[in-house]
């Protein structure tokens, strides 16, 4: 196959940080090229040089053998380059149709044209099988509808090498099949693909060739049939992984938190719930299943007390909350692991210390006087323990939050939550986007802390992670309670099919 | 701090106190702009012909901050300034604090209460009821509608003085006549003049008077444009400069001649006699008195009747 | 690192210098002497005790305004009001001083209260529309400044006026902040500003409740989240900020401007926005910004009154070094400088 | 009220609108790309001066609206390298520019003309009426019959809304100011929007700046803008970006400002400070009870560092 794109000795600095050293990179015409690596490798930085969007430090580019150089992704667009994002690159204050038609060059006319545009896009989503609803706001949408619109948006703008950056970190099995199809499609028309992601199956199955970065540089290029995810686990983390089996509890013990025929938003089908009764007991983990945007969020949400349900009735370790509010729910051990580590879990522009210390500054511990005055000191030792404790890799723990890796923000909020001692501990979405080293971490301490008697919450819209840490699965669909299923030998087949509603 | 109990490092100022042939110098600091077209500049160009009269050098900074009066008479002291000219009386509390610590410095306000002067303080003091009445008995005279406007910039004391008279001398000459009047709230919002000149017009005023510096020009051009390219029918009165030929609707100006009064506080200073008095200016010591009239529009009849009343206004006989 | 925090000083310094040269260009096609205007610049800051005093003074109400924003923002309120809520405070405080009918500390005492206390109103009428109706404080306290200045025209043309120009009574005597020394200007009230810019600070880093207001201000979901009361640290930012403006209108009202009148507070709130953000937000920074504010005003009228230059080029030359000072340390922020500088000293250091 | 009374009122009520219009339409483009401009007051207060200094010289309102329009873009300039390249903060430049513009415009001012008593008059645009529809009965004569500047801003009030709910190029406008890097992934150079944000501001507010000497008054003084900037800024925010409300903000604005004058006048009793403090009032009541939850464009105030995640 001929060659299509090269990367030659590109370097990326950020201050005095190399995201990407001297990484070479080449993809063929034709071809699904993935980009493995732990969270942080220099993945994403390394396709952002290619869409332009970030200048090299140094190396150059070559585009059909010629040597190209890159100046903004207007460039890139022009070139034949499109690219997913691994965040959602949505105005969400626009529609649907606005955003996927943005910067659109196809016609010299100056009214955008709805009728035309919209027929040729619904065609588009028609033939590779991605469903959107064009009229409405972005904020309206669930994420897997905003990563269908992604990847819609690139399809749209018909490049010839398209990169997927963790286009399935949010979209749910089903989904993720009509993917490898739309892939196939692309294959078949000749194009070429860039694809990242964090899970072995799926970069086994799509994959023909396999580039593995560490540390920002490029380790080496495998061809995916000539290898297993034992070796590329072992190139990438340099050990091996195996796949746990985590034991099942049957015996649960008393509950720490109960729904009692919840509703929120009873009408509205993505961010309501109806008549929703669970319980979640001591030492147990309550899993729930589930397409994203089925009334997850709020079920997280009302149970960490940042929103109050309309009716029914939530009780806390027997009792109504005295107070309906976070604070309440913290004051009785409530921990919560929210979906949006940025947005919810983080302050981004505060250091890894404060983050770590954030609930309890007024504790004994890090404080005298109720508050009045801080022990900087000792807030500063207790989070060198937690960074040493969890593995957090930073330069320091007086760095910001913000420029540290997926994986190790979300460590922060785990080291925060766990050392709370929580006997109701809710994880939303706890390892979407981490590596697989990441992933195993967080999935060991949950288990760990379930089985110090804690109980777990876990809400998820992996699938698999659903089936292996939970012991009991419930499945959410348009706000209601499909099902209940043990955990131990889940009817695998009768609980998707709950998951489509049906 | 390198702080030292130094005196001012102006060995000049002293030096210039021993030379016999010595010039004096005069700094004026103003609120306004001294470009304004009104106060500021009347009472910039009459420190100046004060001073040309004199011999005297002039300073001036204008456009200042309220909390920055002290700062610049400081400075001015602290150069060697023989007197500092304030015009207005709300530069009175920062003269005072001033004039404290430089005894040698004499200060003129303009406008200044009767109680201020003591003896390095000034106060210059045009009279606001002569200034009222005389605009009032133009206005009185001239009026056809018997509805005439007056617009005041703040509420000073001497502006309402001003408003107060004009309206009772205008009556005195004509008691059906009413007068509208309003505050722009500003001495330099130029299209707040207009637009109260416009609604003055539309309820019917056809002579106006201001009290306001640069939201009188504002006013003139409302009149003007009302008046259009036809016969004029609304006048302005000007102050305190002669306005004649400004604007076409200028009829009059009742002007203040500052530089005689700030003439005569120089010559204090000079003969040593400063302090300690007011300074007065009325149609008396004719530091008050009536501008040119637009022949075009007062006839001599008319015009000739003004000068009459102006001259009863004075002996003291107007309106008994 | 020493070095990196060397060059975000130098460079800031660097681009006033620039700053100073372009006014200095300027004042030399006006005809004057630059070496001289700026010699009466540094004699009219500090050539006497007077003068130093001078600074001093100016700088006061400055560093309260500055607080009162920094405290704000702290928050994420984009507060604009310092000036209203200033005025308000001094109004108050001026009110409680004339009328009570008595003088004495006990009175000042009165009075400050009374101002904070007005501030701080002034300063929740936004908050509470912001958090009952969502409006957006700039455009509320923006407003609300008008208001208050107006207001301040109708205390002191009508309300309190006294005598014949539009100004109210002065302060009496025994009410007045005292003097530090008694033949300079310098009041008990700058000390009171810089206590107030510790207490800032102190409580901005050094309390749990500090903390959370910041993390507010960074972070409100994330703070609600996890637990904070999102509404009551804003409208308590709202409140204090206001409180201290307030605090500043009655510290100058009684210490240094004793009555009302026109153009009174002019400017002061916007002042405070400049200072607080060429300050970074910090509490102390801000106080020493001030400062700066305050020699720069200081200076620059001996500069003017002795060069004869226009006050308009004054005021383009302190609108130059904001415009270089802020500028440099932007700069210093900018991505291929941060990898310039990291270059040039990792170099340095490896040889 | 008899009739001339309230057409003296309606007119007043656009007199005092169009100024503030076309400077909150400047706010509005500025705005609409991520940039808060503080800074109205100064550049209208530059372009007040050179508009005027134009029309004292060459007598043509026109030809003066145009380069004080272009000055305007000129004083922008400097808050646009600073905020968009330099990325710092927005508030401060605007700041900035209001110390400098009309410190600057004030030296010119004092260079030109030196120190005179004879005030310094240019001449005023022309109004023009417009044929059929200035015989409407009533308020056709007040309405139509007005300076091409007036026309011209109302139709900027159509144009801007539909250049920005129905063009290409008004989306990618738009999406810069709510999210720039997704505008960046999607082709759209951010930075140049930015700028051309900017010089339409610049533009707009100078020309603004200018109408106000060559359409109000005839000359020029050092306060001639009097806090017209900051006026218009909240009329951006009242109207919630969208031209339509920041034309009906506006109105209400000046409708308020015509009335509180009118009321001033004739009642000495009451203090006028109280009649001024109406508009500010006004706007305050009814913002509270039009609520006003929308925050405007996301990334506003907001520096954008393109390598910056
Ligand atoms: N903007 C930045 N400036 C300086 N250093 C940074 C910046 N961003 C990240 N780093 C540092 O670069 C190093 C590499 O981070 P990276 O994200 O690769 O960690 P990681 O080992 O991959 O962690 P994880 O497995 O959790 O993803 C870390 O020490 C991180 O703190
Ligand atoms: N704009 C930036 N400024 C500073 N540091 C950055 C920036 N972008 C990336 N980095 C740092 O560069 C390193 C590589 O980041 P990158 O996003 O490429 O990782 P990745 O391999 O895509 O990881 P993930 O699997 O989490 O997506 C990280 O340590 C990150 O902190
Ligand atoms: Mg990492
Ligand atoms: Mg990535």
């Amino acid at each position: 196959m001929e060659e299509l794109l090269r990367m030659e000795g590109i370097s990326k600095q950020f201050g005095e940080f190399f995201a990407n050293r001297n990484v070479c990179f080449e993809v063929r015409a034709g071809e699904v090229h993935t980009l493995l690596g732990e969270n942080g490798a220099g993945k994403s930085t390394l396709m952002n040089v290619l869409v332009g969007l970030y200048q090299p430090t140094s190396g150059s580019i070559f585009l059909h053998g010629k040597k190209v150089k890159i100046d903004s992704p207007a460039h890139a667009v022009k070139l034949g380059i499109g690219m997913v994002h691994q965040h959602f690159m949505l105005v969400e204050a626009m529609t649907v149709f606005e955003n996927i038609i943005l910067g659109d060059r196809r016609s010299k006319k100056p009214f955008i044209d709805v009728k035309e545009r919209k027929k040729e896009i619904l065609e588009l989503s028609w033939k590779y099988g991605l469903n959107v609803e064009l009229d409405e706001k972005i904020t309206n949408i669930a994420v897997g509808a905003q990563q269908r619109v992604e990847i819609l948006k690139a399809l749209y703008r018909g490049a010839e090498l398209l990169i997927l950056d963790e286009p399935t970190a949010a979209l749910t099995d089903v989904e993720v099949e009509g993917l490898y199809s739309i892939i196939e499609k692309l294959k078949a028309e000749g194009k070429s693909i860039v694809f990242i992601s964090h899970k072995m199956r799926e970069v086994l199955h799509v994959s023909d060739r396999i580039t593995i970065l560490r540390a920002g540089e490029a380790i080496c290029t495998l061809d995916a049939d000539k290898t297993t995810s034992q070796e590329l686990a072992n190139l990438m983390i340099g050990r091996e992984l195996s796949e746990p089996i985590y034991s099942k509890v049957t015996q649960p013990g008393d509950p720490v938190i109960e729904f009692i025929n919840v509703s929120y938003k009873k009408s509205f089908k993505h961010g309501g719930l109806s008549e929703v009764s669970l319980r979640v007991a001591k030492g147990e983990i309550l899993g729930i299943a589930g397409v994203d945007g089925n009334g997850q969020s709020q079920l997280a949400q009302i149970a960490a007390g940042v929103i109050v349900n309309e009716s029914g009735e939530v009780k806390l370790k027997g009792k109504k909350p005295s107070t309906f509010a976070p604070r309440g729910f913290i004051d009785e051990r409530v921990s919560l692991i929210p979906e949006d580590r940025n947005l919810m879990g983080l302050v981004g522009d505060m250091s890894i210390e404060d983050n770590l210390v954030f609930k309890s500054t007024e504790d004994v511990r890090f404080s005298n006087f109720h508050g009045w005055l801080l022990k900087k000191n000792a807030i500063r030792q207790y989070s060198e323990e937690l960074r040493d404790k969890y593995d957090i890799r930073c330069q320091s723990v007086a760095q910001e939050t913000r420029n540290l890796s997926g994986g190790n923000q979300q460590k922060v909020i785990l080291a925060r939550e766990l050392e709370a001692e929580p006997d109701l501990l809710i994880a939303v979405h706890p390892t979407r986007g981490l590596d697989i080293g990441a992933t195993r971490y967080v999935r060991d301490s949950m288990i760990e802390a379930r089985d110090k008697g804690c109980g777990v919450l876990l809400i998820s819209a992996d699938f698999d992670e659903v089936l292996q840490l939970s012991d009991r699965i419930i499945v959410l669909f348009e706000g209601q309670i499909m099902g209940e299923y043990s955990g131990k030998n889940p009817p695998i087949q009768e609980i998707s099919l709950a998951m489509a509603g049906k | 701090g390198g702080a030292k109990e130094t005196p001012a490092p102006d060995s000049s100022a002293g030096a210039a106190t021993d030379t016999p042939a010595k010039t004096y110098k005069v700094a004026m600091i103003c609120d306004s702009a001294i470009s304004d077209g009104g106060w500021g500049a009347a009472c910039y160009n009459g420190m100046v012909d004060a001073a040309t009269a004199n011999g005297w050098e002039t300073a001036y900074t204008d456009s200042i901050d309220q909390s920055a009066y002290a700062d610049s008479m400081i400075s001015y002291c602290d150069l060697g300034y023989d007197m500092i000219f304030a015009p207005g009386n709300q530069y009175s509390d920062a003269v005072v604090q001033v004039a404290a610590d430089y005894p040698n410095v004499f200060f003129a306000v303009l406008n200044g209460s009767e109680t201020l002067p003591t003896a390095n303080i000034a106060s210059i003091l045009p009279d606001a009821k002569q200034i009222g009445s005389i605009a009032g008995i133009i206005a009185g005279t001239m009026s056809k509608s018997n509805v005439i406007g007056f617009i005041g910039g703040m509420e000073l004391d001497t502006t309402k003085a001003k408003l107060a008279n004009f309206e009772s001398a205008a009556k005195t000459i004509n008691p059906s006549i009413s007068a509208v009047s309003a505050y722009a709230g500003s001495f330099n919002d130029t299209a707040k003049g207009m637009e109260l000149a416009a609604s003055m017009i539309n309820d019917g005023a056809d002579v106006f008077f201001g009290d306001a510096s640069a939201v009188d020009s504002g006013a003139r051009q409302a009149i003007d444009q009302k008046n259009g390219t036809g016969a004029i029918g609304i006048f302005d009165i000007g102050q305190p400069a002669d306005l004649l030929g400004q604007n076409p609707c200028v009829v009059c100006s009742v002007v203040t001649d500052n530089a005689g009064m700030i003439g005569l506080c120089m010559k204090d200073v000079q003969s040593g006699t400063f302090g300690n008095k007011v300074v007065y200016g009325n149609l008396e010591n004719g530091c008050v008195y009536l501008g040119k009239f637009n022949d075009e529009l007062v006839d001599a009849d008319t015009q000739t009747k003004i000068t009459d009343y102006v001259k009863a206004l004075q002996d003291g006989t107007f309106g008994k | 690192m020493l070095k990196k925090n060397f060059m975000n000083v130098l460079i800031p310094m660097l681009s006033i210098l620039l700053a100073f040269i372009i006014g200095m260009i300027i004042i030399l096609c006006m005809g004057a002497n630059p070496i001289q205007a700026i010699g009466f610049l540094f004699r009219g800051a500090f050539g006497t005790v007077t003068n130093l005093s001078n600074t001093v003074v100016r700088s006061m109400p400055l560093i309260f305004c500055g607080l009162c924003t920094c405290f704000a923002y702290r928050c994420g309120i984009f507060n604009l009001g310092g000036e209203g809520q200033f005025l308000m405070g001094a109004m108050a405080a001026l009110a409680v001083s004339l009328l009570i009918g008595a003088e004495g500390p006990w009175v000042t005492v009165l009075a400050i209260v009374a101002g904070i206390l007005a501030g701080g109103f002034w300063g929740l009428l936004p908050g509470i529309l912001k958090s009952w109706r969502g409006l957006n404080e700039m455009i509320t306290t923006i407003m609300f400044n008008y208001v208050a200045v107006l207001f301040m025209g109708f205390v002191y043309t009508s309300a309190l006026r006294e005598g014949s120009v539009p100004q109210t009574a002065a302060v009496p005597d025994l009410t007045k902040i005292s003097r530090i020394f008694p033949n300079l200007r310098i009041t008990w009230g700058i000390v009171i500003a810089i206590l107030v810019g510790i207490a800032a600070w102190y409580f901005l880093f050094h309390t749990s409740k500090g903390f959370q207001l910041r993390a507010v201000g960074f972070n409100p979901t994330a703070s609600q989240f996890n637990g904070f009361s999102v509404k009551s640290y804003r409208l308590m930012a709202f409140v204090v900020s206001g409180a201290i403006a307030g605090l500043g209108g009655a510290s100058d009202i009684l210490g240094t401007q004793f009555r009302l009148i026109s153009g009174y507070g002019s400017g002061y709130g916007f002042d405070g926005v400049a200072i607080a953000l060429i300050a970074q937000l910090d509490p102390i920074a801000t106080v020493i910004v001030a400062y700066f504010f305050a020699v720069l005003r200081v200076g620059s009228t001996t500069m003017q009154v002795g060069s004869g230059v226009p006050t308009s080029v004054i005021d383009i030359i302190q609108a130059l070094v904001i415009i270089f000072a802020v500028a440099g340390s932007a700069m210093m922020h900018l991505p291929t400088v941060k990898v310039f500088f990291s270059n040039l000293f990792g170099k340095k250091e490896a040889a | 009220m008899d009739g001339s009374t309230i057409s003296d009122l309606i007119i007043a009520t656009v007199r005092m609108a169009t100024p503030l219009l076309i400077v909150a339409l400047a706010e509005l483009y500025s705005e609409r790309a991520g940039m808060v401009n503080i800074g109205l007051d100064g550049i209208m207060a530059f372009g007040a001066l050179v508009g005027f200094l134009v029309c004292y010289w060459t007598g043509n309102p026109y030809l003066a609206v145009i380069c004080a329009a272009v000055a305007g873009v000129g004083v922008n300039m400097v808050y646009a390298f600073c905020t968009i390249t330099l990325c710092a903060n927005q508030i401060v430049y605007g700041m900035a520019i209001n110390i400098f513009a009309p410190a600057l415009a004030s030296f010119i001012y004092r260079v030109v003309f030196g120190v005179s008593s004879t005030l310094a008059q240019a001449t005023l645009m022309k109004t023009v009426a417009i044929p059929v529809l200035k015989d409407i009965p009533l308020f056709g004569k007040l309405l139509f019959d007005q300076t091409p500047m007036v026309y011209l801003s109302y139709l900027l009030v159509i144009i801007t809304a539909i250049y920005f709910n129905r063009t290409k190029s008004g989306l990618n406008y738009k999406a810069v100011g709510e999210y720039p890097k997704a505008a960046e992934t999607m082709g759209i150079n951010v930075i140049r929007q930015k700028y051309i944000a900017c010089i339409i501001c610049g533009f707009f507010a100078g020309a603004g700046g200018a109408y106000l000497t060559t359409c109000y008054v005839n000359t020029y003084s050092d306060g001639v803008v009097a806090g017209r900037g900051f006026i218009a800024l909240a009329a951006v925010i009242f109207g919630r970006w969208t031209s339509p409300g920041v034309m009906m903000a506006c109105l209400l604005f000046g409708f308020f400002d015509a009335l509180q004058l009118r009321l001033q006048i004739g009642s000495n009793l009451i203090p006028y400070q109280l009649f001024q403090m109406i508009p500010y009032v006004m706007t305050l009541l009814a913002l509270t009870l039009l609520g006003n939850k929308i925050s405007g464009p996301k990334a506003n105030c907001k520096p954008y560092f393109r390598e910056e995640r």
